[in-house]
């Protein structure tokens, strides 16, 4: 195969050259432990500082409320669990949403299972939360509600300030997952009203099994990972200094080219949605059509598979995702999509296609080429189409 | 993740298709587990399958099953049919991930259900059908178990 | 300043080049997401079984029984509350050492907080375990047994062997933290008849923020990190996989060497322990002199505080670590100098120089003309040494 | 992590040793803190701090806090030299990091304690010394709270 585009950003990113560089020295030259009293440990203990700094100042945070972890699915797990745990005391209820990762959503169904009680929002069609729902959700009980930033699956981007700021009317804690937002949206922690706030640095062209957490000075949690100081004791296990030092090298260049990134993906993501839906009948939209993430398109195809569909992609050189179950060897079709109502049949059908600071005008016409054919291919071997396509086109 | 094989029977599947007139259509799986195959035989006078056409929702080695077991009968007796059984079909294509194994069940569901269709019209006796049900979708997807 | 010799090879290690190379093609060519249905994804997944194949056969285990994480320490956890959770039907009590990494003895102490009873076994004044005192700790409710293979202050290696038919007797579950013996010593999970066992990538001259729990087929544990499917459902969290593919290379190439890097290692460990506790009065030698890590050396300078030894000695470009309280920021020196029997004092005049495969004869004997002027100086301003030094030399 | 005067008070510590006939000496801390400090004051008619040694158990940032607070006492008064607060020996040291700083306090209370046995001895009376506790230590390593 010759040509190979990447439409999967969403799922991770290559790494820039730039932070590679700047990676670099501490594998081996200034790779000592940032615990040490010597030369090797002082230069990582630098690199360390200067990367919180980094990422802090993209959130509007302090550097000490910036933990690193493994990732965004430890940060998810970690804020969770440590709120859960640390404020027991005051109650044992937590409010989520339907559409959560599976992080997020599967940390809240094991605390079920240890006696919380878990509320789980419904959407809408669009995978919005109704903020009068939230309201009525909340109990006396209620410590903490996580409501993830931006959907990974279909984009979209909820009212987090609205959210965090009903949390905060009531005096509960409150976290939302930013994996998908972050380095694609601007972020302020003190606008937002976030006490919590996990990140990652894979989905922003950062190092894999890097991760963040930010926690609001005062607020109450528990650790997760347990044994070294590190992390003024709240995160150990020896820092994986060029990660970090990656992730703020990745951080620091998404914050600055902002605004350009995001003109040049809405731009490219409008684009291939509206070719798409035009040029291909019995095809939606999932997720909001304005609020929604700037590189996340995802379609579902009535009639056929995903997985099939991406096979055919792939072979054509194209890169992207579904929420068929059929990608994860699963039973069920995306719990995100089910959520915005979807039937299983449209779900399994779904799309992802995910735009990013490589993807070019031509990538994006490549696709409005070569999609049309591929579809109706597999339409025109589906037993469901035929009963279809009498009628209509 | 796939072998060639697979790959070469899912870009260019055999006997993709419908029969009009079909002697045997039979129906498995459904849409809530992402793939529903169908398949129509022509049985001559002799019981042997003269012609088999499917179509197929469902992943990439979902399709390649149907087409590869579609093969596999083609020109065989009706009795020799019932005994293809779903591993012969996944050796045929150089193997199966283990998630995707149901596939191959769903593939010789297929060709069971439509001679369960077949048999029932005309009131024959196969042993081989003897406990099948055709309802069954047979899904285990291979979970594994913590 | 100049020289710069590293002897903190315990803390951490620097990568090896091999090791780079390995990894780079994973940072931005094959850097796609394992579980995605596309080329990107598929060389990823690639790489990531082929790690898991090389440390499986390292350890003479079944690939399927290396599980990655992100270090160590999440292995520790894991591994602990894992089978402690997943086994609380058939008891709650738990046996380990004091001399533990921190790792491993504050998830157990959380355990504690929890309802879960643990014995800390005692150790001698080498730091090694009595295998008697474990047979006696069982109880009927003992559900786990976690005892380090290899001590990481004092380089003690205990029998775990024995320990393990000990527990495999009694039907226990036995897990070992090998993070310093792995790459180090031949380890073979068959053999020793370890169900589970903790390693770090980082300690090997591997990357940081990667580490493996080996989990014998048919052992019942949790998850601690909850999400994607990853890790056959067993840890989630996107993968690392250049950091991964760093691993593997990294233990292929440790026990490739094996033979000829603890010859080496032994050699200059013992010339530099012989000379030191010859040269320098009022010292002694922790740990086992000879059932310890072919590359530590752990020697207490009476009088003196750890940390000032250590700025000392960055000055002239030694690298070291001290058990000394002082080095952490926290009130009590080492617990594992304090298991084994050293009073504060001694404790705090701890030295930890551990040796690996870029040390030199000249670097010993750079250490070996350096430090007695050192350790001098540092007891001419004792207010301790003013005591003695009337009586002896 | 330490400032380029804490490093040279510790490499370069001035004022170590002891005064046979010192009018004051002060110990604190213990070895299980990992830190004593050892103060001699030569101390003349005049109330005035004419010489003074140390000794020190401890680590480099209580070395230099020693050093310094000798420094800065030498040639006071006794009543100038109570005066001295940990806060103006770490500044005059550029000063320490947080975890560090209960050596300062130390080296201040070294001070005090010499200041106190000798005002005892002779039963003066310091304001200053207005309940000061030579026990105490005053260890606070400056934990991080979760
Ligand atoms: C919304 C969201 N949360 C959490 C995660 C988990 O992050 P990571 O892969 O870094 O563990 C992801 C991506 O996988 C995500 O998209
Ligand atoms: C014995 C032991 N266990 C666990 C760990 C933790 O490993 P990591 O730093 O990879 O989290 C270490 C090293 O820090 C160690 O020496």
């Amino acid at each position: 195969m010759s040509k190979q585009i990447y439409f999967d950003y969403a799922a991770t990113t290559p790494m820039k050259k730039e932070v590679l560089e700047e990676m670099m020295p501490y594998f081996n030259t200034e790779f000592g432990n940032p615990s040490s009293v010597h030369g090797f440990g002082r230069h990582g203990k630098t690199g360390l500082d200067s990367a919180r700094d980094k990422i802090a100042k993209t959130l509007n945070a302090k550097s000490d409320e910036i933990f690193f972890t493994a990732g965004g699915t430890e940060s998810d797990n970690w804020a969770i669990k440590g709120v859960a745990y640390a404020n027991k005391n005051k109650g044992n209820h937590i409010i989520t949403t339907k559409i959560e990762h599976h992080a997020v959503l599967y940390t809240c169904q094991a605390l079920e299972k240890e006696g919380f009680e878990v509320t789980y929002l419904d959407v809408d069609e669009y995978g919005m939360i109704n903020l009068d729902d939230l309201k009525n959700a909340i109990k006396d009980n209620t410590i903490l509600i996580t409501i993830m930033y931006a959907n990974n699956e279909i984009g979209t981007i909820q009212p987090t300030k609205e959210a965090a700021t009903i949390a905060k009317e009531k005096g509960i804690i409150f976290h939302t997952d930013a994996v998908q937002a972050y380095g694609n949206l601007t972020l302020d922690v003190n606008d937002l009203g976030v006490d919590l706030l996990s990140i990652s640095a894979h989905k922003i062209y950062g190092p894999k099994g890097v991760g963040a957490l930010y926690i609001r000075k005062g607020t109450k949690t528990k650790q997760l990972i347990l044994g070294g100081a590190q992390e003024k004791r709240r995160r150990a296990g020896t820092e994986n200094i060029p990660g970090i030092v990656g992730f703020g090298k990745a951080a620091e260049m998404a914050y600055e080219n902002l605004e350009a990134h995001n003109k040049k993906l809405i731009n490219l993501r409008d684009k291939l949605t509206k070719e798409l839906l035009e040029k291909i009948s019995y095809t939606r939209l999932n997720g909001h059509p304005t609020k929604r993430l700037p590189g996340n398109v995802n379609i579902s195809f009535n009639f056929i598979e995903g997985e099939s569909l991406l096979l055919s992609l792939d072979m054509v050189g194209i890169a992207g995702s579904s929420g068929s179950a059929c990608t994860s060897g699963s039973l069920d079709p995306s719990h995100v999509l089910m959520a915005i109502g979807l039937d299983h049949e449209t779900a399994h059908g779904s799309l992802r296609l995910t735009l990013g600071d490589f993807t070019t005008e031509e990538d994006i016409d490549y696709v409005i080429e070569k999609l049309p054919p591929i579809v109706d291919r597999l339409r025109q071997m589906s037993p469901l189409y035929e009963k279809v396509k009498g009628g209509n086109k | 993740m796939y072998s060639e094989k697979v790959m070469d029977h899912f870009m260019n599947p055999r006997n993709v298709g419908e029969i009009e007139s079909a002697e045997a259509v039979g129906e498995v799986g459904n849409a809530k587990c992402g793939d529903i195959m169908k398949m129509y035989l022509q049985i001559d006078e002799n019981d042997v399958i003269t012609d088999v056409k499917f179509k197929t929702f469902g992943c990439g080695s979902a399709i390649a099953t149907s087409s590869m077991a579609t093969e596999m009968i083609k020109g065989k007796t009706v009795k020799e049919a019932l005994k293809l059984s779903n591993k012969a079909v996944a050796e045929a294509l150089d193997g199966l991930p283990p998630v995707k194994m149901h596939c191959s069940v769903l593939a010789e569901q297929a060709v069971k259900a439509a001679i369960f269709n077949y048999a029932k019209e005309r009131d024959l006796y196969y042993e081989e059908l003897e406990g099948f049900d055709p309802t069954e979708d047979g899904h285990d997807h291979g979970h594994e178990e913590e």
